[in-house]
């Protein structure tokens, strides 16, 4: 029964008569008759309260932890309480795509900020006004990276399994042929790549932490890449740039991510942010919007979405990529929280972070004897090994507790710690844990 | 107005986290650049991006008749709905048992989406609807594929379609072959006919299409393509029009891509995020992508199709963006999904209306959604262009049309004002686009210089292109 | 530890430099050394990552009932998304009074609707902009109608308990004796209020419906009133006036009442919101904050704050009353709570309410035996006879079943049901209350 | 603007309530005339409750120097935890098991507020300053009353305090004795020994004072009155120059009303919800409005003092208003408090030193946290008023400060920057004050007729109070 139509029947015969029609069924003469929906299967309307209390029983159904020991492509970071206060204005939020840029200031200067911001974070050239997530900015880079000689492209088998699995897609659709490189010991094989690559290797993705939270040799790999001719593409956790080297100075031709720690919820599982930044001779091979500094005819400084010439709507089946709709508004809270946290909150949530991981890590080795399944320096996820009767069994000693557990990965768990949980809450886990396991 | 970079000074920063209360570890190789970012205390931050907030114009700011972007009213429940916890505090990764809220979200939508579209599956995997239209042709390329008709190469695509449409199909590996639209902006069939073979793999077509005109051959065409083997793919930009009316499906598409964030009155976000769920017949259900959600006794699971064309992207979607659709479809329900898409048409003819005497349309008849004016001859009588009234609207708080858009029109405008919008504010609008026809007409250089009302004017967008400054310069 | 100065140390000695002082503390000079405080006996300042942990592990220490069946002058009624939507705006919130109207027209434009729409809801001809709540609202409709002559307020039994008591408070600042007239079978007694008026009566409160839901015979309590020479001061619910009789109908001089049902939160008692709306005779009296509409030098139609000649920061001593601050983002989302109610869904909100309360009397009578204490007609609250042990393991077993029950009151319990509440969660607390009792 | 009343159409409603699920029963009298309130759709509505929005100037929006309102920032977290569903969803009568975070929540709020004031027991009820004042007023008639001091019927306010003052004292029952100011802006000492007496029931003050002077008599000043048998009242509007620096209690006052909504940090809303806490000692105590809480055993319960002065409004006073005011409290904590003041002091005294050179300070020397400006002699040079420069400042984009008070001071403009203002916003405030004072002197004519960028211009507000427009006529 709802209904946001504003125009009542008697104003809608007004509008008929103007027009000159009978009813509303005469405007869809064009329509063959036959084709016309007689009845919709579907639920009748429903008022406000009633939409309410449906969909909030949903969301019900769903179990909210209190602590989350689980990252995995996706974490539960501290969120400012003024990131959702200033993006959910709504001038922002139902405006369209700045294409009329007199009337779009603020969203245009809020992605030149945020552009800068990624290429200070990623030590990068250029960056864009954001993709759709991490994945598909894996995935695009690969599209910038191939040519006419070179159309394999390469992965590590320790980036994020999603993003793998989604660059094979984009690649399915490109006619790429992608390898996967292996792992050992938990990180990328360097020396196996050294001897996979050949004349047409476009480029390799690796990703620094990788998924199992280890820091790559990610400048050797670029070395590697690099003498091979390829585009060495460095996928990167954005908290973790605070304090690691940036993907500049790993020797990154393109670096990407995803941008969800940066402010924004988990919802499972999106809106997150894809960010892709690169060098300035990659510049025009950059997908998607690109926002950049002008001026007005009366000399006033002012911001246009440019280079558009790379762009599906002007390029056609020419154009760098398809995308047009990107994550703007993620990209602007992105921008919000990198001003709130500024360097020294960015690194002390990344120095929190890691140093809570090594925490949990630390005393899972002393209080339950569960060891790392890999010896590398880790950032702020690890592995521990254990067998899958015991891992089913903590994870639901915990989840009865409020606490959502690491990740079942191959011979393990995976887990995450982030600045949000406290000592007491880690301390909480392990006992838990050793009174089950 | 300043940048954030340009604003604070070096010791101010706001005091969000605590101090470590674990022993502190630090990386072995450490950035050996600065980290730039700004520094200021919250009131500078939060005046800096309310002013930026305010420097922009959304739906809710007024009328916004931005044909083919269908920007219609963002309910307020749909955000609050968006919001709850139970949505937004959940780790994608949680075992299927403490997410049955959200796979019941999906699984709702996906069976409102079905039957609206008169489809057998959807995915609402893609971000947007870019994304969905290369979801979709990986489909059909994975159907050819899967039954060994590999000479398939071809996507045929209309001159009036929108830039996405051939782009995706470079992306998924296809040659497009652009087919001239008839004299009524329709398909024209001579051509189509001339362009299928047995190296087709599909249409894309927009329908009605991009000049807001319902092709009454649609069967005729959708015939065309199946007999010669190839497959059809629905662009949903402009569903709006025919939703609940007529189904793409019973039109005799196979496949389909749905702007969440037009038909399904999402917010647009200045750019996005979008959602681009997309529908499909029978025979493609088993290449979607996964996961998917099934649902036995009331339980909810994820599965993958048996030959998936694999992941479009991490996780399931824009997850939220769907949670708002689900909300807006229960809301409006069987009876005025029809009703919105009803009274679409009817706003978009009423407009037509009232403006045909003075400006130009494209094309006869009556239109669905939105219609195309041509501007020719107002351009070549008095110099002012479709941009220059579009300046002009910018001056009297309306969003202009689109511009330029479909190319085979010259000097377009293309207005869709939606069914959201009250007579009222349409008669306001089209007092002001006869307003500007006469100002054309005795003062050209006043259009011409527009805007001046807004917080800057024309942009130098040529320069901008030619000496890019991408970033700030610190 | 948490902050909001932006000055840096170094910014705050450059700013000394200027001001020609060598410290903060030199400004202090006035102040007495030995008055200055040595140690605050406060805790540490804390981030914001750890107010935020402290603060909503206080709110999770309160139960939110799922189901609410009672009211007692704060009422759950269905809030529209729309309502915090548009007053949630930084602008509106965080404005001060509208002292300078140029920059202020959106808060005197919202309030200029918003007496517009009390008006109508109680058919009087003036509204002020809001006074703190409705017990308020009643304490200064006695000031309005006390004078020389007028020197003692009645207000009947019936009337909400803690107004009454407000009244007592406001009458002891006063000096004005406040007499309680009684009640007879849940309603005011009028035979006895005709017997107790005097010459010097100033007015009489009554609230339709009144405490126990019942409605007052509020005309006839009217005409006594005028016969005495009294003001008659009606205190109204504001969802009940878009069906019953108007105050201006009952003959009410003043019409005051709560305003929380209109859009706000329970927010355990406030911030709500008192309306005020008298006579056009009466309208220099009135207290508080009113706005006009007036034209600015150009002509244009504009609002400012008028009839200031009645308030304090102008007439100090002889003010009307002392209240400047008064609840005006409180009045501004009752407007737009009206404004998207508007008589289709006041009415319909009444009605429902009411029947619903209706529907559970009835099954409470039927179900459980429970008679109603009062036999008048009532509204959407009415008092079931129970003992108060019986009473006492009725609210404890459906607070455990996330339902809060009716409100101990003399000799049983008083409900309310509202327009939220489902048939299906009437017939589950009763048969909860079944089991039980 | 359009009012609300003159949008929308007489069917246009929105759909927010179901069907009635059980039998509908009636009323037996109803309502003979109609109810009109507006009939818009969701669109419409938050359209023009967004546009009213932006006619609004807000501290968010930039500089907001009102003297004597204390217009510092509003922080967002303060929003987010008075949103927290356990405080919002809470009904004001539930048993006391069910409510021990909002109890805890009040009686934190308190033992803050005592320890700052240096006071012995606070109540949260009073809603706003005017109605602390009211409250802080009956308990020392209370006290007078229960002492059978029945002659004490006289409050001293001096000519300098803030028309609520003799207001409240008023509405208490009391005579009110106004004694004026030392030319310093001071107390007179003198003219105060000679109001004091037999019938002194005490003295309002505030300090520092409404010219922004810490009135360095105060310790004799309150020795004066209580040796008198009077007691001493703090108005604590201007408590942001001395929070956590100097105690009124320590000053050696009985009784004290907060500003939560200036002091405090939470919202002005255009003009309320504030919260008027009123702290007092330990005499007074037993007078205090009911219910109050108790904590024993870390659970907390309401309690009603012995000699209360009963109850000023209905429940417990703007609980969420209480809820930001502690959340800001526990976030600055002991350093912080401080130091808000002191640098509330500094930035006042900084904006003095940059405009003593041009425009003339009513009094010498130090200011606290504002500073008192007369434009008595730019009034007579150039006939520009301090209306008139505020007015200027609109066009600036800046809040004017507070014009025309004190009453002792002629042409007055009392500026108050707060503590969250970065030098740089007053720097440019200066620039913008002393560039108003040239125009002043070479265009005045200019500054009469601001402002002219605002959305209406100086309106008529001799002709609103005449003829009184007070409501939209159908």
């Amino acid at each position: 029964m709802g209904t946001y139509v504003p125009n009542s029947p008697a104003v809608q015969k007004e509008m008929l008569d103007v027009i000159g029609a009978k009813s509303i069924d005469e405007l869809y003469g064009n329509v063959p008759k036959k084709m016309l929906v007689k009845n919709l299967d579907l639920p009748a309307g429903m008022s406000e309260l009633e939409v309410r209390g449906a969909v909030t029983a949903m969301a019900e159904k769903n179990t909210v932890f209190k602590t989350c020991l689980r990252g995995a492509g996706a974490y539960r970071h501290f969120i400012p309480s003024v990131v959702k206060s200033v993006s959910s204005r709504e001038e922002l939020v139902t405006a369209y795509t700045p294409y009329q840029a007199e009337i779009s200031q603020g969203i245009l200067q809020s992605i030149f900020e945020y552009q800068t911001m990624i290429c200070e974070l990623t030590g990068m050239a250029v960056s864009n006004a954001s993709v759709y997530d991490g994945a598909t900015a894996a995935a695009e880079a690969v599209t910038m990276c191939r040519d006419r000689r070179h159309t394999k492209a390469y992965i590590s088998a320790t980036v994020q399994p999603s993003v793998i699995e989604t660059v094979k897609t984009y690649c399915f659709g490109s006619d790429t042929e992608l390898v996967v490189v292996p792992a050992k010991d938990g990180r990328t094989d360097l020396k196996a790549l050294k001897e996979m690559l050949g004349a047409d290797a476009a480029c390799l993705i690796l990703q620094q932490p990788n998924y199992y939270g280890l820091m790559e040799d990610a400048g050797q790999a670029g070395e590697i890449v690099h003498a091979a001719g390829a585009k060495f593409v460095l996928s990167v956790n954005p908290i973790a740039c605070a304090l690691m080297k940036t993907p500049a100075e790993y020797g990154a031709d393109v670096a990407v991510g995803d941008g969800q720690p940066l402010g924004l919820d988990l919802a499972f599982g999106g809106p997150y942010l894809g960010f892709m930044a690169a060098t300035k001779e990659m510049m025009r091979h950059l997908p998607g919007r690109i926002v950049g500094q002008t001026h007005d005819v009366d000399g006033n400084v002012g911001y246009v979405l440019t280079l558009t010439a790379r762009e599906q709507h002007i390029r056609r089946e020419k154009a760098s990529s398809n995308i047009c709709s990107n994550q703007a508004l993620c990209a602007f809270m992105a921008g919000v929280y990198m001003s709130a946290m500024g360097e020294e909150g960015m690194r002390q949530a990344a120095t929190l972070s890691m140093s809570k991981a090594h925490y949990l890590a630390k005393a899972m080795e002393k209080e339950l004897g569960w060891k790392l399944k890999y010896k590398g320096e880790f950032f702020h996820e690890f592995v521990t090994e254990v067998d899958d009767k015991t891992a089913k069994k903590a994870l639901k000693a915990l989840e009865k507790n409020g606490i959502l557990g690491g990740l079942s990965v191959e011979g393990g768990l995976l887990w995450c710690v982030t600045e949000v949980v406290s000592r007491a809450e880690l301390d909480r886990a392990v006992a838990i844990l050793k009174e089950v396991c | 107005m300043k940048l954030i970079f340009e604003q604070g000074s070096p010791e101010q920063h706001m005091t969000l986290l605590p101090e470590c209360d674990v022993p502190v570890v630090k990386l072995k190789e450490t950035r050996q650049v600065p980290l730039r970012l700004p520094h200021v205390c919250e009131n500078e931050l939060t005046r800096h991006y309310t002013a930026l907030a305010k420097r922009v114009h959304g739906v809710n700011d007024g009328f916004y008749p931005l044909g083919s972007c269908t920007m219609k009213y963002n309910p307020k429940i749909n955000e609050d709905m968006a919001a709850l916890p139970g949505f937004t505090q959940v780790h994608p990764t949680q075992g299927e048992g403490t997410v049955q809220g959200c796979l019941e979200a999906m699984y709702t939508a996906e069976k409102y989406l079905c039957e609206i579209t008169g489809m057998d599956g959807v995915t609402l995997q893609p971000a947007a609807g870019a994304q969905g239209e290369f979801t979709g042709l990986l489909l059909i390329k994975a159907y050819h594929t899967h039954r060994k008709d590999l000479a398939r190469k071809k996507i045929i695509v209309p001159d009036s379609a929108h830039g996405t449409n051939p782009a995706s199909a470079v992306m998924a590996g296809f040659t497009v072959i652009n087919i001239p639209s008839a004299s009524d902006g329709c398909v024209d069939l001579d051509a189509l006919r001339a362009a299928v073979g047995p190296d087709t793999a599909g249409l894309m077509l927009t329908n009605p299409n991009t000049v807001g005109i319902f092709d009454k051959n649609i069967l005729e065409i959708t015939q065309i393509v199946h007999d010669a083997g190839g497959l059809c793919y629905y662009d949903g930009a402009n569903l709006n029009a025919v939703m609940g009316v007529v189904r793409p499906g019973d039109m005799g598409f196979d496949v389909i891509h749905l702007n969440l964030h037009k038909t399904f009155s999402t917010p647009h976000g200045g750019g996005g995020p979008g959602s681009g769920a997309v529908g499909c017949k029978a025979l493609l259900k088993e290449f979607l992508p996964g996961p998917a959600v099934a649902e036995k006794n009331g339980r909810y699971a994820f599965y993958t199709p048996k030959h998936s064309i694999g992941r479009m992207k991490n996780f399931y979607g824009n997850f939220s963006v769907v949670v708002r659709a689900m909300t807006y479809m229960m809301t409006l329900g069987k009876e005025n999904i029809p009703e919105a898409a009803r009274n679409a048409v009817l706003n978009a003819n009423y407009m037509m209306a009232r403006l045909t005497d003075t400006y130009d349309m494209a094309y006869g008849g009556y239109c669905m959604h939105e219609f195309v004016m041509t501007l020719a001859r107002l351009h070549d009588e008095t110099g002012v262009s479709a941009m220059d009234i579009a300046k002009g609207l910018l001056d009297n708080g309306i969003h202009p049309p689109t511009m330029y858009f479909p190319l085979i029109v010259h000097e377009a405008l293309m207005v869709e004002p939606t069914e959201t919008e009250s007579k009222e504010t349409m008669d306001h609008a089209c007092d002001v686009f006869l307003k500007l026809y006469e100002e054309a007409k005795s003062n050209p250089q006043a259009l011409h210089d527009a805007p001046v009302c807004t917080p800057v004017r024309r942009l130098d967008e040529v320069g901008a292109a030619r000496n890019p400054v991408l970033r700030y310069s610190f």
